[in-house]
C-alpha cells in the first residue's frame, strides 16, 4: 500500500529516514568532533573575526578619518556593508515565513540554518551603522527614552532613526521567531544527552519543552502568527533601508523605485548567501540527504525570478533618469556607466545580471560546483551593487568644486572582512553547537508513516 | 503565594532604586548637585551677602556685562578688609579684654584674612611687603558648565532673573553649594516659561528653545 | 496523589484514531506528547483554536497606538523642533517606526503570551510521562483519578491502535 | 558696527591692560582652553559613569590679584591698531579678550583699508602666539641681554668705523616717520654708514621710471575708484600688487551696478591672476610680447600706425582720458617708463595717478642692494644691520649673500622668528609682533598710521627702533620714542588745531590721523628714453608672489599654508604651473616633478595644469621653501596610512628666487629662459578642488545639461537692458503642507554679490579664526578633508587661454527647508527660530548623513582630534565658539555668538536691533564688499533689498531646499556678443 503522495512528488528528504534516524542524524552533528573542514573553516573564520576586531578597535580608538572617507564621500564601504548585509540577512526570514506561509513544505529542512543565517547576517548589519558614527559611544542616543536634557528625543523624520527601530525589530522578531522554533529540538537534545553539563545546558535553553499536545496547538498558531509578521517585516525593513537614500536629495538617491528593488536585491542577494553556505554545510555535515540538489534547484530558481526583479530595476532607473529629464539625475546615471567608478559598476551588472541567465540550464542548476560559483558571483555583484549607489551618487553630486574620489583604507577592507569573519564564526558555532536541521518540522514531512513504511 | 511575594520583592525592589538613585549623592554623569567644596578661604556668603548685604554684583561685578559673573580680585576684598581684619566678636573680646587689662587694643587679624593678606603679598596687619609678590587666591570653581554649552550672565541679568533663581538662597550659605543640578532639563524649565518677568510672547520663548540659545 | 495512564505509539496515525477512540470512551485526556505537531491531534482531543491570534491583535493595536501617538507627542507636542521646514505632525514620516512598533509589540506580546500561558519557560523543569516523545514516541496521557475510569477498557483501545506499551503512572515521578 | 562700536584706547599705563601674558592669570582659564576635553569627557560619560557618582573633576577658577581697570573677564574690548602683516598698513580693529587679542577685523573708518582685510593679516595673529618665536636676544649663538648686546654692536660699530668700513642698515621700506628719524641720527651718528631698503618683491622698477620721466624716484598712488577704465599690464592690484585691499575697495566702487556706468578693466598677463579672473577682458601675452603690446598702444595713442586690439585699447582708452589707469605690475623699467608715458598722455597724473600724494608702501631699490652685493665683495662692508628682509632667501644670490656675511665681522638682524639671515647673523634681536609693539607709519602720504600693543610683550622683544634709537644715542621706552618724535614735529604736519595731548589720544583711539604731506618737488614729465628690456623668447620662467605666501614671510604662518591658492587651490605647495597645452606637448599630466634650470639653478617642482595662461610661460610662486617649514612635518592626525606633509629634511614648497635674474639694476621675475625636463617622480598636490569647470565630463555628461546652472552672469549691456538678465527661469514652488514655522521676529539671510567677489579668500581665514576651525595638514587636504567652513569655488569657462573665471564663495546655505536636518536621528541639526541652520556639536553622534545629503557639500566633519596642542597657540581661539572634537559635524553657524552678542547687547540697551549690528566675519573682513547680511523681516535693510534684486538667485533653488543665502548675477563690462550666462 505506498502512499499515493509519493508517486505525485519527489520525497524531500532521501535516503529512507524514519523519525529516528532523522534524530539521530541531526543530533549526531552534536555529539561527534567537529571534522577537520570544520576546524578550517572555523580558524579561517575565526581570524578574520579577529582582524576585524582590531582594524574596529583601532578606528574607535583614532577616529573615522581611519576610512578612506571625505567630505563629499560621507559613506562608503560602511554603509555598503551594512546593507549588504541587512540584504542577506532577508533570505533565512523570508524562507521561513513567507515559504511557510505558502506552505512550500521543502523549506522545512533548510529554515533553520537559513534563519540563523539571518540573525548573523543582522548582527553583522547592525554593526556598521553603530561602527560608523564619528562617536558610537554615544550610539543609545539614537532612542527616545526620557532624559535630563529636557527631554530631547530623537528625530523621528530620519530615516536613520526608521534604521534604528527597523533593524532592531527585525533582529528581536527574527531571533524569537528562529528560537521558538528551535526549542522542540533543544527538548530533543536535552533528552538524548549523554553529560549532565549539556543535559543541564540543553535543559535549560529548551524552556522544559515537554513534547504536550496542549503546548503545540498553541505553538503552531504562534509560530503561523510570527509567520505572519514577520512577511510584511522582511519586506518593511529592506523598504526602509532603502528610505535611507530614497528620501534623500542626491541623484541617484532620491529614487521611488528603490524600496521593491531594494527588496528584491535583498532576496537576489540572501539567496545567493544561503546558497553559498548550504552548499558547504551539506558537504561539511554529510548533509546531502535532507538538504538535497531540489532544495538547490528552487532556490536558484527564486535567485531567477529576483534577479530579474533586478535588472528590470538597472533599466528603470536609467529609464526615469531620462524620461525625468533632470540633468543631474542623468548625469550619475551616465557617470555610473563611464565614469571613474564604471569598473564598480561593470562587475555590478555583470555578476548580477548575467550570473543569473545561467540558472536557466538545469545542467548548471544540478551541479553543486558551478551554483557554489555563480551564488558567490552573485554576493559579490550585490556588495559592488550597493557600493555603486553610494559611492558613485556621492563622489559627483551637485557641485563640481566638491567632487572628489574616494578609495578604501586598510582598515576599511579589514572591517569588511570582519564582518565576513564575524558571521561565518557564528555560523561555524551554530553548526557545531545547535541542531541545523529543525528536526521537528522534517518529520512532520518524512514519507514515512510509521505501519504503512515497513519498520514493524 | 511564592509568585506573589516574588513580584512584591521585584516592586519593593524597583521602587527602592529609584528612591536611592533620586536621594542619595548617586547622580546622572556630569550632574554636581549639592557640590560644596572646601574653599582656599573660608569665605562666608552667610556673613557678606547675607549679614552684610553686600549687594552680589559688588564682588562679581562682571555679571550685567559679561558672560562670566567673574570672582573678584583680591584687590577687590581688600576695598573692605583694608580696614575689616577681624570678627566683631572678636574684636569686641580684645576690646573688653583690653580695658579690663587696661592697655591697648592689640590689632587682631582673623586667620582667614591673613590668607587675603598674604595672596597680595601684605603682611598679617596688612600693610605691603617690599620684596613679596603676590598670588591669586585659587578658588575651586563651583558652578561648572560644560564647556559646549555658552552660558552668558549677562542677558539672564537683563531679563530680570535673580541670582539667587539659579545660585540658591547664597545669603544663608556658610559655604558656597550647587544647590540645582544644572542640567539642560533645569534650563529649560525657565527657558519654557511664560512668566511675566521676561515679557515672553510665544515665540520669544521659542526663540529661547533654539538650540542656538546656548550651543554654538 | 495523581493517577495517570500512559500509553506510548510509534506513529502518529495510531495516536490520532487512539485518542478519538479514547475521546468516545468517554476517557478524560489529560494530554498528549508527541515529537513533532501532528496534524488533526487537535480535533481529535476536542482543542478549541487557541485565542492567542486576538491577543497578538490586540498587541498589534497597542504597538501601532504607542509608535504613532508616541512620535505625535514627542514631535508635535512635547518639544516642538523644527526640521528642516517639516510639520510638527509629520505623519507620513512617522510610519515607518508606527509599522515597526505594530509588528514588535506583536510579536513579542503574542510570544510572551504562549510562554506564559502554557508554562514554557527558562528554568523550567519538563513533565515527562514516557521517554522518547522528543525523540519518536506518540503518548496519549489519561487521567485515572476518576471512578469511572475502566482499565479494561483503556487497555483494549491501547492494543487495538497498536500501542508500543502502556503503564500506569503517579505524579511524583 | 561703525556707528557703534567703541574703540578703546590704551590707557598710557599699558602694563594694566596688557598685564596678562600668561594664561595662569587668567579667570576661567581651565573652561576656555579646554573646552575640547570637556566634550571629550562628556563623550566618554558612559565609562565615566561610574567615577562620575563619587568623584567631581575639581576646576579652578583663578581671579585677578590687582583688578585691572576697564578690564571684565568674558568681555571683549577693541582697539584700533595698524597690520604690519605685509607693508601696506591696513587699518586694524583688534579684539581682545581677557587682555589678549582672538581676532583681527578691518578698520571701517581707515582710510587706507576701508574696513577690509586681506588673508595674510588676518591670519597673522596666529603668528603672536608662535611658539617657536624668537625670545631672547643672541649673540652667536648664546643668549644674552639687551645689555650686552647693544655693547656688543656698539663696540663692532665703532670698529668699523676706525677701520674705515661701512656700516650698512639693510631694511625692508620703512615707513614709520620716527624710525627714519631716528635712522637719520644714526647715519649721522655713524657717518660711514648707509641705509639701503628693498623689498623682496620688488617695486623698483616704478620707482626708477618715476626718475626717469620726473627726475623723482617715487611711487605714485593710484586711485581705481576714479579709473573707468584699467589697463593692467601684469598688475595682480586684486590680489598682490602694491595694496590690493585699498585697491580692491576702491575697484569695487566703481563697479557698483546701480550706476549708469561701471569701469572696464583691461587686463594683460602671461598667468591666471585674481585680477585677470575679474578682468572684463583677458589678454593672454608673454612678458616679451607684452613688452610689444604696450608699445603698440603707444604708437596707436599717438596715432601712428596701429593695429588688431592694441588699436582698439588704445581707442577705449582715449576714449576715458583723464579717467583711465595704466598700470603694470613687471618689475621693468622699460615697460614702466611706457607705462608712465601711457598715464601722461592720457592726462591721467593728478587724477587716478596722484604723484604729489605718493605712496610709501614700498621704496626699495633694486640697484642698491646690487650695489650692496659688489661692496661686500670687495670686503667694503664692516658692519651689517639687517631688519625685517631675509636676504639670504628673498635675493637671487642669496646663498653667496650668506656666504659674503661670514666675513663680516658684525652681523645682526632684527626679525620676529628664525629665518635663513638670522641664522648668520652675529647677533640676532628678536623683534615684537606688530600686536605687541608700537609705531607711527606713513604708508601714504598724509596718513599716519598708529600701531599700539594690545598684550603685554611674550617675549624680551624690542623693536628696531628703539635698537637704532638707542645705538644713535637716544634711550627711551618704546612709546616714547614714537610719541616724543611726534611731539617735537607736531606742528608742522598736524592738521586742525587741536592740543598734542588731545591730538595723540584720538590718534592712539581711531589707529589713524590725517596729516599734512610733505611737500614733494616733482619735475615735470619727460618722455625718457627705453632701456633695453631682456625678455626672453620661447619658454620662460615667471615668478609670482602668492596670495598667501606673498614674499614668504609668513611661510610658517598654518593658515595660510592650508589656504587655498584663490586660482590653483593648492595648498602646502608651490608648483610648476604649465598651460595644458604645453602640457600636453611635452607630456607632461599633473602632480608629475619636473626640473625647471634657469639662471645656472634648479629646482624640481611638481606640474599643475592651470588654464587662462601663456603656453610659453611656467608660472611658479614665490614664498616657498622657507626654512622653519620643517616645523610642519608631522602635522595632522597620526594613523596608519597617514603620509607626513612633509619628507625628512623637506620643506614646504621650493624656494625660486635663485632662479631669478637681475635686469641692468632691476631684479627681473618673469621673462626668464628656463629648462625644462622630467625626473619621473609624483608629487601628490593637496588641491581643494579638483574639478574645475561647471561643465559636465565631455564622456558623462547629459543632453539636457551641459553646463550647470550654479553662476549666473550676463554682460552690463544685457543687464542695462534687462537687470534679470542671465538669470535662469524661477521656479514655482507648490507645497502641499501647510506652513507650520513661520519666523516672526527675525529671519537671518545673507546674499553674496558675485560680481563684487575677487576670490581673495579673506572670508576664509576670518572665519577660520573667528569659528576656530582646525588645519589639517597637507594629507587631510589630499584627502578632501580641508575643514575650512567656507570655500571659495571657482570655475573656468572657455578654453586654452581664453578662460573667464568665477569665483564662488559657498558656506552654509542655511535653508529653510534644509535637507540635512530631517536626516539626522539625534537632533544634532535643527532650525532655529530665526532661520538658521543649528548645527549643535554636543548632540552630533557623527553619522555624517546630513553631509551627504547637503547639495551643497558645505558641511566638514572631524574625522580625528584635530590637534590643539599648543598651549600657546590655543590662545588665539575664540572663547566663545566650542572647539569641536573628533567625531562631530560642523559648519558655518552664520556666527551665531556674533548674532548673540549683539542680540544680548541691544536687549541691555533696551534698543531694538538695528540693520547692521551684526557683522559677521566674513562680511567683517572682505575688501570687496561682496557679503551682505541681515534681517530678511526687515523689509528696510540691506538684505531685504538685495534679495528684491533682479539679480538676485539661489543656488539649486529646484530642489525647494529654500536657501536663505543667496547670490547675485555676476556682471562683466562686455559687449553683448559674447552672450549672457557664459556659464551655463
Amino acid at each position: 500500500m505506498a502512499n499515493h503522495v509519493e508517486s505525485l512528488r519527489k520525497p524531500l528528504v532521501h535516503g529512507n529516514k524514519n523519525l529516528k534516524t532523522v534524530t539521530d542524524d541531526v543530533v549526531g552533528i552534536m555529539d561527534k568532533k567537529p571534522t577537520g573542514l570544520w576546524w578550517i573553516g572555523f580558524i579561517i573564520a575565526a581570524s578574520a573575526l579577529t582582524l576585524g576586531i582590531v582594524a574596529v578597535s583601532y578606528q574607535i580608538m583614532t577616529g573615522i578619518g581611519t576610512w578612506g572617507l571625505n567630505k563629499t564621500v560621507g559613506w562608503a564601504f560602511d554603509i555598503t556593508n551594512f546593507v549588504f548585509w541587512v540584504g542577506i540577512g532577508h533570505a533565512g526570514t523570508l524562507i521561513s515565513a513567507i515559504l511557510f506561509l505558502f506552505r512550500q513544505k521543502w523549506r522545512t529542512s533548510i529554515n533553520r540554518s537559513a534563519e540563523a543565517m539571518t540573525i548573523f547576517a543582522v548582527i553583522c548589519a547592525g554593526l556598521f551603522p553603530i561602527i560608523h558614527m564619528g562617536r558610537p559611544w554615544m550610539a543609545y542616543w539614537m532612542l527616545p527614552y526620557p532624559n535630563t536634557r529636557g527631554p530631547l528625543w530623537v528625530n523621528f523624520r530620519s530615516p536613520l532613526a526608521w534604521d534604528v527601530f527597523a533593524i532592531s525589530t527585525y533582529l528581536i522578531i527574527s531571533a524569537v521567531f528562529w528560537y521558538i522554533g528551535m526549542i522542540p529540538d533543544l527538548a530533543t537534545v536535552r533528552d538524548r544527552a549523554k553529560t549532565k553539563v549539556k543535559k543541564w545546558i540543553f535543559g535549560f535553553l529548551s524552556f522544559g519543552w515537554s513534547g504536550s499536545f496542549k503546548t503545540w496547538h498553541r505553538y503552531e498558531t504562534v509560530y503561523g502568527l510570527l509567520a505572519g509578521l514577520a512577511a510584511p517585516l522582511v519586506v518593511s525593513v529592506h523598504t526602509i533601508v532603502s528610505f535611507d537614500f530614497a528620501t534623500s536629495a542626491i541623484p541617484g538617491w532620491h529614487t521611488t523605485t528603490f524600496p521593491p528593488y531594494f527588496v528584491a536585491g535583498a532576496v537576489f542577494s540572501g539567496f545567493a548567501m544561503v546558497l553559498t553556505l548550504l552548499i558547504i554545510a551539506r558537504k561539511a555535515m554529510r548533509l546531502e540527504e535532507y538538504i538535497t540538489v531540489k532544495h538547490i534547484e528552487n532556490m536558484t530558481k527564486v535567485i531567477i525570478v529576483t534577479g530579474g526583479i533586478v535588472t528590470l530595476s538597472y533599466a528603470t532607473e536609467f529609464f526615469m533618469a531620462w524620461y525625468s529629464g533632470n540633468g543631474y539625475e542623468q548625469f550619475v546615471f551616465l557617470n555610473r556607466a563611464m565614469g571613474p567608478f564604471a569598473w564598480a559598476y561593470w562587475i555590478m551588472v555583470g555578476c548580477n545580471l548575467l550570473t543569473p541567465q545561467f540558472f536557466w540550464f538545469k545542467k548548471i542548476r544540478t551541479n553543486m560546483i558551478m551554483v557554489f560559483i555563480l551564488s558567490i558571483f552573485i554576493n559579490i555583484g550585490m556588495w559592488f551593487e550597493r557600493f555603486v549607489i553610494i559611492v558613485t551618487s556621492l563622489h559627483r553630486d551637485f557641485l563640481p568644486s566638491a567632487w572628489a574620489m574616494y578609495k578604501p583604507s586598510y582598515v576599511e577592507i579589514a572591517t569588511l572582512i570582519g564582518s565576513f569573519g564575524l558571521f561565518f564564526t557564528l555560523f561555524m558555532l551554530f553548526i557545531r553547537y545547535l541542531p541545523i536541521i529543525s528536526i521537528g518540522e522534517v518529520k512532520s514531512v518524512l514519507q514515512f508513516k510509521g505501519r504503512h513504511g515497513g519498520e514493524k | 503565594m511564592q509568585k506573589q511575594f516574588k513580584l512584591i520583592t521585584a516592586l519593593i525592589f524597583v521602587f527602592g532604586l529609584i528612591i536611592v538613585i533620586n536621594n542619595s549623592t548617586f547622580r546622572m554623569p556630569g550632574n554636581q548637585q549639592n557640590y560644596e567644596p572646601i574653599q582656599p578661604i573660608d569665605f562666608s556668603h552667610r556673613l557678606h551677602a547675607g549679614e552684610m548685604e553686600v549687594p552680589c554684583q559688588y564682588c562679581h561685578y562682571g555679571a550685567s556685562q559679561s558672560r562670566h559673573a567673574g570672582i573678584p580680585a583680591t584687590s577687590v576684598c581688600m576695598n573692605c578688609h583694608k580696614y575689616v581684619s577681624a570678627t566683631r566678636n572678636d574684636l569686641r573680646l580684645e576690646e573688653e579684654q583690653a580695658a579690663a587689662e587696661d592697655r591697648e587694643m592689640r590689632p587682631l587679624t582673623s586667620l582667614e584674612i591673613i590668607k587675603i593678606y598674604s595672596a597680595m603679598g601684605y603682611d598679617t596687619q596688612g600693610n605691603p611687603l617690599k620684596d613679596k609678590k603676590g598670588k591669586s587666591v585659587e578658588w575651586v570653581k563651583v558652578h561648572n558648565v560644560p564647556d559646549f554649552v555658552f552660558f552668558s550672565h549677562k542677558p539672564h541679568i537683563t531679563a530680570g532673573v535673580d541670582c539667587a533663581d539659579c545660585h540658591g538662597d547664597v545669603a544663608s550659605m556658610e559655604r558656597i553649594k550647587q544647590t540645582e543640578n544644572l542640567s539642560m532639563g533645569w534650563c529649560l524649565d525657565c527657558h519654557r516659561k511664560d512668566h511675566e518677568s521676561l515679557e515672553a510672547a510665544p515665540e520669544r520663548t521659542q526663540l529661547l528653545l533654539d538650540c542656538a540659545t546656548c550651543h554654538y | 496523589m495523581k493517577k495517570y495512564f500512559v500509553v506510548s505509539f510509534d506513529n502518529e496515525y495510531d495516536l490520532v484514531n487512539a485518542t478519538q477512540e479514547f475521546k468516545n470512551s468517554g476517557f478524560t485526556l489529560l494530554d498528549a506528547f508527541t515529537p513533532y505537531a501532528v496534524h488533526g491531534l487537535d480535533k481529535a482531543m476536542g482543542l478549541k483554536p487557541s485565542r492567542l491570534s486576538k491577543i497578538c491583535f490586540m498587541f498589534a493595536f497597542i504597538g501601532l497606538t504607542i509608535g504613532l501617538y508616541g512620535q505625535y507627542w514627542i514631535s508635535a507636542v512635547n518639544w516642538p523642533i523644527n526640521i528642516g521646514g517639516k510639520p510638527w505632525n509629520s505623519l507620513p514620516g512617522f510610519m515607518p517606526i508606527a509599522f515597526e512598533t505594530t509588528v514588535l509589540f506583536a510579536g513579542l506580546g503574542t510570544v510572551f503570551t504562549l510562554l506564559w500561558r502554557t508554562g514554557v519557560l527558562p528554568g523550567r523543569k519538563p513533565k515527562i510521562y514516557a521517554p522518547d516523545v522528543t525523540d519518536d514516541r506518540f503518548v496519549i496521557v489519561l487521567t485515572k483519578d476518576l471512578r469511572s475510569f475502566n482499565s479494561e477498557k483503556a487497555e483494549e483501545i491501547s492494543t487495538i491502535h497498536h500501542a508500543v506499551e502502556w503503564q500506569e503512572k503517579l505524579e511524583s515521578e | 558696527m561703525s556707528k557703534e562700536k567703541r574703540y578703546w584706547m590704551t590707557k598710557d599705563d599699558v602694563t594694566s591692560v596688557g598685564s596678562v601674558a600668561g594664561p595662569a592669570d587668567l579667570e576661567m582659564t581651565s573652561t576656555e582652553w579646554n573646552r575640547r576635553d570637556f566634550l571629550k569627557t562628556t563623550g566618554f560619560s558612559l565609562a565615566a559613569f561610574m567615577t562620575a557618582c563619587s568623584k567631581t573633576p575639581v576646576n579652578k577658577a583663578i581671579p585677578f590679584l590687582i583688578q585691572p581697570e576697564e578690564v571684565i573677564p568674558g568681555k571683549a574690548y577693541w582697539y584700533a591698531s595698524t597690520s604690519h602683516a605685509c607693508g601696506t598698513g591696513c587699518g586694524v580693529l583688534v579684539k581682545n579678550r581677557d587682555s589678549r587679542p582672538i581676532k583681527l577685523e578691518g578698520s571701517p573708518d581707515h582710510p587706507l583699508s576701508q574696513g577690509g582685510l586681506c588673508p595674510v593679516c588676518q591670519a597673522s595673529i596666529i603668528e603672536l602666539y608662535d611658539s617657536k618665536r624668537l625670545l631672547h636676544t643672541k649673540l652667536s649663538g648664546k643668549e644674552v641681554s639687551w645689555n650686552d648686546l647693544d655693547k656688543s654692536v656698539v663696540q663692532g660699530l665703532q670698529k668699523a668705523r676706525e677701520k674705515g668700513q661701512q656700516i650698512v642698515l639693510l631694511t625692508e621700506t620703512v615707513t614709520s616717520p620716527s624710525t627714519i628719524y631716528y635712522i637719520q641720527k644714526f647715519l649721522k651718528k655713524y657717518s660711514n654708514a648707509i641705509h639701503i631698503e628693498y623689498d623682496p618683491i620688488s617695486y623698483s622698477a616704478i620707482l626708477d621710471a618715476h626718475e626717469v620721466n620726473y627726475g623723482k624716484r617715487i611711487l605714485p598712488q593710484y586711485d581705481f575708484e576714479k579709473a573707468d577704465m584699467i589697463l593692467s599690464l601684469d598688475a595682480d592690484f586684486l590680489g598682490t600688487w602694491l595694496s590690493p585691499t585699498q585697491f580692491t575697495k576702491d575697484y569695487r566702487k566703481n563697479r557698483n551696478l546701480e550706476a549708469k556706468h561701471i569701469s572696464k578693466h583691461i587686463q594683460v598677463e602671461s598667468r591666471l591672476s585674481v585680477s585677470g579672473a575679474k578682468a572684463d577682458k583677458r589678454i593672454v601675452k608673454t612678458p616679451a610680447e607684452m613688452l610689444q603690446f604696450v608699445k603698440d598702444i603707444e604708437h596707436s595713442l599717438q596715432g601712428k600706425d596701429g593695429h588688431g586690439i592694441a588699436l582698439e585699447i588704445a581707442k577705449e582708452l582715449k576714449h576715458y582720458k583723464g579717467k583711465s589707469l595704466v598700470v603694470s605690475g613687471v618689475n621693468d623699467l622699460a615697460i614702466q617708463i611706457l607705462v608712465n608715458r601711457l598715464n601722461d598722455a592720457l592726462g591721467n597724473i593728478g587724477k587716478t595717478v596722484h604723484l604729489k600724494n605718493p605712496s610709501f608702501q614700498k621704496g626699495g631699490s633694486d640697484f642698491a642692494v646690487a650695489q650692496l652685493l659688489t661692496d661686500m665683495k670687495a670686503g667694503k662692508v664692516g658692519a651689517l644691520l639687517i631688519a625685517g628682509v631675509n636676504p639670504v632667501y628673498d635675493l637671487p644670490e642669496g646663498e653667496q649673500f650668506g656666504e659674503l656675511m661670514k666675513s663680516i665681522p658684525t652681523t645682526v638682524s632684527f626679525s620676529a622668528k628664525n629665518n635663513e639671515t638670522t641664522e648668520l647673523c652675529n647677533g640676532v634681536c628678536p623683534s615684537p609682533h606688530y600686536l605687541e609693539s608700537w609705531s607711527d607709519d606713513e604708508f601714504t602720504a598724509g596718513v599716519l598710521s598708529m600701531t599700539q600693543p594690545t598684550i603685554q610683550g611674550l617675549g624680551d622683544t624690542q623693536t628696531f627702533r628703539k635698537s637704532i634709537a638707542g645705538w644713535a644715542g637716544f634711550s627711551d621706552d618704546e612709546r616714547n620714542l614714537v610719541r616724543n618724535y611726534w611731539k617735537k614735529i607736531y606742528t608742522t604736519r598736524k592738521k586742525g588745531s587741536q592740543s598734542f595731548n588731545r591730538w595723540w589720544d584720538n590718534l592712539v583711539h581711531d589707529g589713524f590721523a590725517n596729516i599734512k604731506a610733505k611737500s614733494l618737488s616733482i619735475g615735470r614729465f619727460t618722455k625718457g628714453s627705453l632701456p633695453k628690456s631682456e625678455f626672453n623668447n620661447g619658454l620662460t620662467l615667471m615668478a609670482y608672489p602668492s596670495l598667501q605666501m606673498l614674499d614668504g614671510r609668513h611661510a610658517e604662518n598654518p593658515w595660510l599654508q592650508e589656504l587655498p591658492d584663490p586660482i590653483t587651490k593648492l595648498t602646502w605647495d608651490n608648483a610648476a604651473s604649465l598651460s595644458s597645452k604645453k602640457a600636453k606637448e611635452l607630456g607632461l599630466s599633473q602632480g608629475e616633478v619636473v626640473k625647471l634650470t634657469a639662471n645656472e639653478n634648479s629646482v624640481k617642482l611638481p606640474v599643475y595644469i592651470q588654464e587662462g595662461q601663456s603656453d610659453e610661460v611656467i608660472a611658479v610662486s614665490m614664498g616657498y621653501g622657507r626654512k622653519g617649514t620643517e616645523r610642519f612635518k608631522n602635522l595632522g592626525p597620526e594613523w596608519i596610512q597617514k603620509k607626513a606633509t612633509l619628507g625628512d629634511g623637506e620643506l614646504v614648497g621650493e624656494r625660486i628666487n635663485h632662479l631669478l635674474g637681475r635686469n641692468e639694476n632691476t631684479l627681473s621675475f618673469s621673462g626668464i629662459s628656463v629648462i625644462i625636463s622630467k625626473t619621473g617622480k609624483k608629487k601628490d598636490l593637496a588641491l581643494t578642488q579638483t574639478y574645475n569647470t561647471l561643465k559636465n565630463p565631455e564622456n558623462t555628461s547629459p543632453p539636457s545639461m551641459e553646463v550647470r546652472p550654479f553662476i549666473q552672469e550676463t554682460t552690463f549691456d544685457a543687464y542695462k537692458k534687462d537687470p534679470s538678465s542671465g538669470a535662469h527661469h524661477g521656479h514655482q514652488v507648490v507645497t502641499l503642507w501647510k506652513d507650520d514655522h513661520p519666523y516672526n521676529k527675525h529671519h537671518w539671510g545673507m546674499a553674496v554679490d558675485l560680481n563684487a567677489c575677487t576670490g581673495c579668500s579673506a572670508c576664509v581665514i576670518s572665519c577660520q579664526v573667528e569659528n576656530n576651525v582646525p588645519v589639517v595638514g597637507k594629507d587631510e587636504v589630499f584627502r578632501r578633508r580641508d575643514m575650512a567652513w567656507m570655500r571659495i569655488d571657482r570655475y573656468y569657462s572657455g578654453e586654452g587661454d581664453d578662460v573667464d573665471v568665477a569665483f564662488q564663495p559657498m558656506l552654509c546655505q542655511h535653508c529653510d527647508n534644509s535637507p540635512c536636518e530631517p536626516v539626522c536621528p539625534v537632533l544634532a541639526t535643527v532650525h532655529s527660530s530665526e532661520g538658521l541652520n543649528q548645527q549643535v556639536y554636543n548632540r552630533c553622534v557623527g553619522t555624517r548623513f546630513c553631509a551627504n545629503n547637503c547639495p551643497y557639500k558645505v558641511r566638514r566633519f572631524n574625522w580625528f582630534d584635530y590637534a590643539h596642542n599648543d598651549e600657546l597657540e590655543n590662545m588665539v581661539l575664540n572663547p566663545d565658539v566650542t572647539v569641536r572634537s573628533r567625531g562631530v559635524m560642523e559648519k558655518c553657524s552664520m556666527c551665531i555668538q556674533r548674532i548673540q552678542e549683539a542680540k544680548f547687547e541691544a536687549k541691555q540697551k533696551g534698543i531694538p536691533l538695528a540693520d547692521g549690528d551684526i557683522n559677521l566675519a566674513c562680511q567683517q573682513s572682505c575688501p570687496a564688499d561682496a557679503i551682505t547680511f541681515g534681517d530678511l523681516n526687515d523689509p528696510e535693510s540691506d538684505i531685504s533689498k538685495l534679495v528684491e534684486d533682479p539679480r538676485h538667485y539661489h543656488v539649486l533653488e529646484e530642489l525647494n531646499s529654500r536657501p536663505t543665502v543667496g547670490y547675485l548675477t555676476m556682471v562683466r563690462n562686455r559687449k553683448e556678443e559674447k552672450g549672457g550666462n557664459h556659464h551655463g
